[in-house]
C-alpha cells in the first residue's frame, strides 16, 4: 500500500474524483498555477485545465455563494478556503445559505459543495491562520463537518465529502499536512459518522478529531509508562456525530477525556460530554475533563504553546480522571 | 434611458409589438391586483408578512419578459413576486410562500427559477455562480439576478459583481433602484448618484434606465441578456423607479417619508405611462382595462382557492429536506415530534 | 417604580447614557428618524441629532467594523443590528476584530463597543429573523454577552454593557418587547456575570436566559400544580458565565435541566451541562438534560411551534429528571 | 497620474523639496535594507515570517509622508512597515513583531497608528469608523488606510468605501497596485482596468498613480489628504507598482510568473527613479548614498539590538489585554498557566 502524506491523500482524492467526474471542479484562491498556498492542489490545473481548478478574486464569501450556485447549476465544486479562520468572511454563505438551501428549496436544490480548509495551531502562523472554531460550524444544521486526523481517512472522507449529497466542511490538520505519511487504501469513500478506536485501552479512553489526536496518542504513551491503560477514540466527523460509538466506548472505560484545540469555552468537547453525560449516566465513574485551548484569542506563534492544550496537560486531566 | 415619456410617447424604437405589450400590461395589472389582495390578507390574519410591488411593475415585468424561461435562469431577491411567475412559477406557487404551504411553494422541476431570499444581497453570488455552471457546462443561457440599492451596499453585491467580471459571467445585474430600503433613502444608502456606474469598477457594462419605462427596461434587459447569451460577459443594469407603496405590511412610510413624495411618484406610475401609450395606438381602453382587471381578480381567486386545498404542512416538514438523510440526533428528534402529535400549529 | 416593556426600558438606559456621556451614539440601519425597526430608537434622532443617531448603509460588517473605528476614535457607540440572524454577514468584523482588537493592540485600543440586536423565535418573522445564535459567540474570547429577559435587567444590563470598557453583545428578546411590562429602577448598571434565581425551588433548578427564562416560569408554575419544586435561574449573561452561582443552585437541587431557542446540539447549553457535570459531579443526582429547538433551519413562522422548545417539552424533561 | 518619468525626468512641479526628497530616499533605502535584514533573519530561524515591500518604496514612503503625525493617523495592512515608521513608531518597535516581542511591538501612546492587520480587507471599515470619530468630534485631521489590490476584492472594501462616501468621511484610501495576491495576477482579481474608478460608484474622487513615482503618488496623497482635512470627503488613490520580492518568505513567485516579467519591473524602480532625479538636481551621489545605506545599516542594528534587550513574552502575556478584566475562568485558566511554569517557548 502506498504511504503517503495528508497533502499527497487529498490531492490524490481530488485526483481521482476529477477523473471520474467531469463534474467535480475545484475553486479557490490561488489554486490553481500555484496549486494553493500549501501546494495541495498542484499540478491540478495542469492536469484538468485552469477551467476546472479556477483561481478566484480575494473574496471568501463570493467563493462560498458562487460555489452554491455552481452546484445549483450541475457542477460539484470543492471550494479552498485558504484558512479555516477566514471563513468567517463567509459566514454568512456558509450557515445561513448553503447549509439551508437544501431546505429553503424543499428539496429542489440539494447543493453538493464541499469546502476544504486547513486549521489548527503548532505550525507558528500569524493571526487568523490557525484558529480552531469547527465549533461555531457545529451549530449550522445541514452541514456535515469532517476532521481526519490519518493520510488514509484523508483521503477516503475527502471522497466521501464530493459524492456526499449534503454540504461539508471538510477541516484539514494543518500541523500534519507533511508531518506524517501513512497507509492510504486506493478504495471506497469512508462512510460519516462512524468514529475509530485509534488505540486500545480499558481505563480511560480520550476523545478527539484532527491533529488533537495525536496529541492524544502520545498522552497514552506515556500514561501507558505508569501503567494506565488508555484508548483514543478518533471522531472522525463532528457532523453526523457517532453518539452510539461514544456512548460504546464510554461504557467500556466509565471514564472519559475530551481534547480539542478550540478553546474550552463554547468548544465542540461540551458537546460531547453534554451529549455522554445524557446517554451513558449510569456507565460514567468519573466527571468528563475537557482539555481545549485557553479561552483567549489565538496568541502569536511564539506564545503558542501557552496556548495550545499539550501532552502534558491532556496527562494532567486523564491522571486526574483515573484517580477520581 | 428613456423609450416611454411620461405622457405615453413613444421617443425610440418601441422594443416590443403591440400584442406583447398588452400582455406586459395585464401582468402589471396582475402584480397590482396581487399587491392589493395580499395586502388585505394580511388585514385579514391570514398572512405574515407581505412587501408590494407597488410602482416597480415596469422594471419588474420589463426585465423578466426578456428572458427565455427554457434557456435562462432567474435569481430573484424577495419583491419580485410576478417576475417569478413570468418565468414559469404557477401563480398558485407563488401564493403559496405567503399562505403557509411551504412545499407547495417550492419551484417545480424543469422551472429555471431560485427560491426567494430574505438575506438582503445573499443571492448574487449563487447567481454569479450559477451563470459560471453555464458557462463552464457549455450551455447557452443567461442569468437574471434582481437586487435593490439597499443589497447594493452588501459587500456580496460586491464580490459577486467583481467575480462575475473576471469570469465574464453570463450574468445580468437587475438593480431596482426603489429609492429606499425600508426608511433609509437612496441618498444615504449611497453618496454616488449613479450605481450603473459601478459596473466600470468591475470590468463590464452599467446602464441606468427609468425603471418606471416598460419599454427601457426591457430593452436594456433584453440587450443584456443576448449579449451574456454571446459570452460578451455581464452588464448591470439600474432601474430607477419609486417604492410607491409601503416596506411591508408591518411599515408605515409616513413616518419617514412625506406624502407629496409619494404622491408626485405615483404621477409617473409606470402603468399609466403604458396605457397611455397602448390606448394611443388603439390597443387598449377602457373596457378593455375591465375585462383584464376582472380577468386578474379570477386568476387570483383561483389561484388562492389552489393552495388553500393543499394540506398545511405539519411536524414532519421542519425535518424534510434539512439532509439527504437524517443524521442519527436529528431523526431522533423528527420522531420524537412527530409521534407526540402535538400539532400545535393552527 | 415605573413600568415599562423591555422596548421602553432599552430606550431607557439609552437615553440616559447619551444624556451622560457625549461620547455616547447609536449607529444602524433606519436607527434615526424610523426610530429601527422595532422603534426601540424612537425619539433618540430627535433628541440627540442625526449625527449622534445615524442611520447607515445595508451593510453589517461596515456597521461593526467602523464602530470599532469609531471607538479607537474615542467614541462609545452602540451598533444596532436589525437582527441577530444578520450579524453573520459581520462575523469576521465581530469575533477576529471587535473582540481581539484590545488584544491585538496591547491594551492601546481598547474597544467600548455595544451591538444590539433583536433575536429569538414566536413571533412568525421571516427566515434569518429569529435565528438563536448565541453560541456561536460564546466561543469568541474577548466578547460577552448579555440576554436580559426582564425589563429592569434590560435596562441595567444595557447601561453595564455601554459602560463597560469590553466589547458587548446584547441580545434583545424579539417575543418580549412589547409582551411584558415591569418594574424599572431608576439606578444603577447591573454588574455582569450574576445570575439571578427568578423562582425558588428545591427538586430541580431549570436554567434558561432571554424568553426562554419565561417558559421555565410556566414549566414551573405547571410542575408545581403536580407538587414538584421546581426553581428557575435567569443566568442575564452568558459571558461572563455566573459558575459559583450556577454550581451552587445545582448544588441545592441536585437536579437541573437547560433550556434554550438555539438550536440542540452546540447550543450554550451543552456548555452550562459540561461545566456543571465537573464542578458539581457530586452533587448531581440525575443527568442533566437539555431542551432546545431542533436541529434543522429555523422553519417558516407558521412552523415554528414544531422547532421552538415548548412548556410541554420542558415539563416532559423536567418529570424525567425528577423521575430519575 | 506621473511626475517623475522613468530617467529621472520631472514632468511637473517637485510636490517637494531636495531636502525632503533626500530623507525620502533614505527612507526608502532604510526599507530596503530592512527587507534584506529580515529575509536574513528569517533565513537563519530567527524570525517567523516577513514579507518584502521591495518594489513598493515609493507607494508607502510617498504616501506616508503626505500625513501629519500630529493630526492625522494611519491604518497600515501588512506590508507597509516603514510607513509606520514615518508615522511615528520607533524602528524598534516595528522590528518587535517579527522578533517576536509583542508588547514592546505595541503602538506607544500618542502615536496615531493602528496595529498591522492579517485579515486581508478588516481594517477598511475601521478606517472609515475612525475617520467618522474625527468628523463628529470636529476634529481636524484625516485617516490614511492601505490596502492591496487583493484586498480591494473583498467586500469589506466596498462597504468601508460606500459608508465614507456617505458621511463624507476625511478619509484616504491608498490602494497598493502590486499587481498580485499571492500568486493571483491583478487581471485575475478584477476584469476592471482602473480601479482607482470605483470611487465614482461610492460618489468621490478616485486617482489613478504611477506607484513607482515618489512625486506623484506624494502629490496625489497630499492633496486628498488636504481635501479630506478641509471637509471635502475622502479620495481613493490607486498606485500601480509591483511586487519585485516574494509574497513573504514561504512564497517562491518562480511558480507563477516568469523571471522576464521580475526583471522588466526592476527596469522601473522606484529608488533609481528618485536617486536619478536627485543626482541630476546635485543632491545625491555614489558618496551620499553609500554613507546612507551605512547609516540605515546602523540604524537597523541598534533598533534590533533594542529589541533583543526586550524580555520575551511568557504564558501571563496570552491573558494579558483579553479583557479589561478576566472573567472567573479565564482567571483560572491564567492562573494554572502560570503557575505550573510549563514556560515550553523558546
Ligand atoms: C442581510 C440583511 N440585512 C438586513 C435585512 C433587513 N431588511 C429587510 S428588507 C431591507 C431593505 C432592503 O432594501 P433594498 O435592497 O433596497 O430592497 P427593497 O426592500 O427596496 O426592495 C432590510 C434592511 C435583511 N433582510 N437582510
Ligand atoms: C481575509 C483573508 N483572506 C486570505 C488571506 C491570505 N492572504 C494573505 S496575503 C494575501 C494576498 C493579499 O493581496 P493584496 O491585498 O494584493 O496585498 P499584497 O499581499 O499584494 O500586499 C492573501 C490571500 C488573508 N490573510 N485574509
Ligand atoms: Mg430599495
Ligand atoms: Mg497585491
Amino acid at each position: 500500500m502506498k504511504q503517503l502524506s495528508i497533502i499527497e491523500a487529498i490531492r490524490a482524492a481530488l485526483v481521482e474524483e476529477m477523473e471520474r467526474d467531469p463534474s467535480v471542479m475545484v475553486l479557490g484562491m490561488d489554486v490553481g498555477r500555484l496549486g494553493g498556498v500549501f501546494r495541495v492542489t498542484k499540478g491540478l490545473a495542469a492536469r484538468f485545465g485552469e477551467e476546472r481548478v479556477a483561481d478566484t478574486p480575494l473574496a471568501e464569501a463570493s467563493i462560498v455563494g458562487a460555489a452554491l450556485g455552481l452546484a445549483i447549476g450541475g457542477m460539484k465544486p470543492v471550494a479552498e478556503i485558504q484558512f479555516l479562520g477566514f471563513t468567517q468572511q463567509a459566514f454568512h454563505q456558509i450557515g445561513p445559505q448553503l447549509a439551508r438551501y437544501r431546505f429553503r428549496s424543499r428539496g429542489r436544490y440539494p447543493t453538493q459543495v464541499t469546502i476544504r480548509a486547513p486549521y489548527g495551531g503548532g505550525v507558528r502562523t500569524p493571526e487568523f491562520h490557525a484558529d480552531a472554531i469547527e465549533s461555531q460550524f457545529v451549530q449550522v444544521p445541514g452541514i456535515k463537518i469532517v476532521a481526519p486526523a490519518f493520510p488514509d481517512d484523508a483521503k477516503g472522507l475527502l471522497l466521501q465529502a464530493i459524492r456526499d449529497p449534503d454540504p461539508v466542511l471538510y477541516l484539514e490538520p494543518q500541523r500534519l499536512y507533511r508531518a506524517i505519511r501513512g497507509p492510504v487504501h486506493n478504495g471506497d469513500p469512508i462512510p460519516f459518522g462512524v468514529s475509530r478506536m485509534v488505540r486500545d485501552g480499558t481505563d480511560l479512553i480520550l476523545i478527539a478529531w484532527s491533529a488533537a489526536v495525536h496529541l492524544c496518542l502520545e498522552a497514552a504513551e506515556t500514561l501507558a509508562r505508569t501503567g494506565a491503560s488508555v484508548a483514543v477514540l478518533d471522531l472522525r466527523t463532528l457532523n453526523p456525530l457517532d453518539v452510539e460509538g461514544l456512548v460504546a466506548a464510554v461504557r467500556d472505560c466509565g471514564k472519559a477525556v475530551v481534547v480539542h484545540e478550540a478553546p474550552l469555552t463554547g468548544g465542540f468537547g461540551a458537546e460531547i460530554v453534554a451529549t455522554l453525560q445524557q446517554e451513558a449516566y449510569g456507565d460514567l465513574d468519573a466527571p468528563i475533563l475537557r482539555v481545549g485551548s485557553r479561552d483567549t484569542p489565538y496568541p502569536p506563534g511564539a506564545l503558542e504553546d501557552h496556548f495550545l492544550p499539550t501532552v502534558a496537560r491532556v496527562v494532567a486531566a486523564a491522571r486526574a480522571t483515573l484517580e477520581y | 434611458m428613456r423609450l416611454l415619456d411620461y405622457d405615453g410617447t413613444l421617443l425610440g424604437a418601441a422594443p416590443m409589438g403591440v400584442e406583447k405589450a398588452q400582455q406586459a400590461m395585464r401582468l402589471m395589472l396582475l402584480s397590482r391586483a396581487t399587491d392589493e389582495r395580499f395586502i388585505k390578507l394580511q388585514r385579514m390574519g391570514r398572512v405574515g408578512i407581505y412587501g408590494p410591488v407597488h410602482g416597480q411593475e415596469a422594471s419588474v415585468i420589463g426585465s423578466a419578459m426578456a428572458l427565455d424561461p427554457a434557456r435562462d435562469w432567474m435569481v430573484p431577491a424577495s419583491r419580485e413576486h410576478l417576475a417569478m411567475h413570468v418565468q414559469g412559477l404557477p401563480l398558485s406557487s407563488l401564493y403559496a410562500t405567503y399562505l403557509g404551504r411551504i412545499d407547495h411553494a417550492a419551484v417545480p422541476e424543469g422551472v429555471r427559477l431560485l427560491p426567494r431570499q430574505q438575506a438582503i444581497g445573499a443571492q448574487l453570488p449563487h447567481a454569479t455562480g450559477l451563470a459560471w455552471a453555464l458557462k463552464l457546462q457549455r450551455l447557452r443561457g443567461a442569468v437574471m439576478v434582481y437586487f435593490g440599492e439597499g443589497a447594493a451596499s452588501e459587500g456580496d453585491f460586491h464580490e459577486a459583481a467583481n467575480l462575475a467580471g473576471v469570469i465574464r459571467a453570463p450574468l445580468v445585474m437587475v438593480l431596482i433602484n426603489n429609492q429606499y430600503a425600508i426608511s433609509t433613502p437612496a441618498h444615504r444608502q449611497s453618496a454616488a448618484p449613479n450605481l450603473a456606474a459601478r459596473a466600470v469598477g468591475y470590468g463590464f457594462r452599467g446602464i441606468p434606465v427609468d425603471g418606471n419605462d416598460l419599454f427601457a427596461v426591457h430593452a436594456a434587459a433584453r440587450e443584456a441578456v443576448e449579449r451574456a447569451v454571446a459570452g460578451e460577459g455581464p452588464t448591470l443594469i439600474e432601474c430607477r423607479t419609486y417604492r410607491i407603496g409601503f416596506h411591508n405590511t408591518s411599515d408605515n412610510p409616513r413616518e419617514y417619508r412625506p406624502d407629496s413624495e409619494v404622491e408626485d411618484a405615483a404621477e409617473r406610475d409606470p402603468i399609466d405611462r403604458l396605457r397611455l401609450w397602448l390606448t394611443s395606438e388603439g390597443a387598449w381602453s377602457p373596457k378593455v382595462e375591465a375585462e383584464a382587471v376582472a380577468q386578474v381578480a379570477t386568476e387570483i381567486d383561483a389561484a388562492i382557492a389552489d393552495v388553500n386545498a393543499q394540506p398545511r404542512p405539519g411536524a414532519e416538514a421542519i425535518f424534510k429536506h434539512v439532509y439527504a438523510e437524517l443524521p442519527y440526533r436529528v431523526e431522533q428528534q423528527r420522531r420524537d415530534t412527530v409521534t407526540r402529535k402535538e400539532d400545535v400549529c393552527p
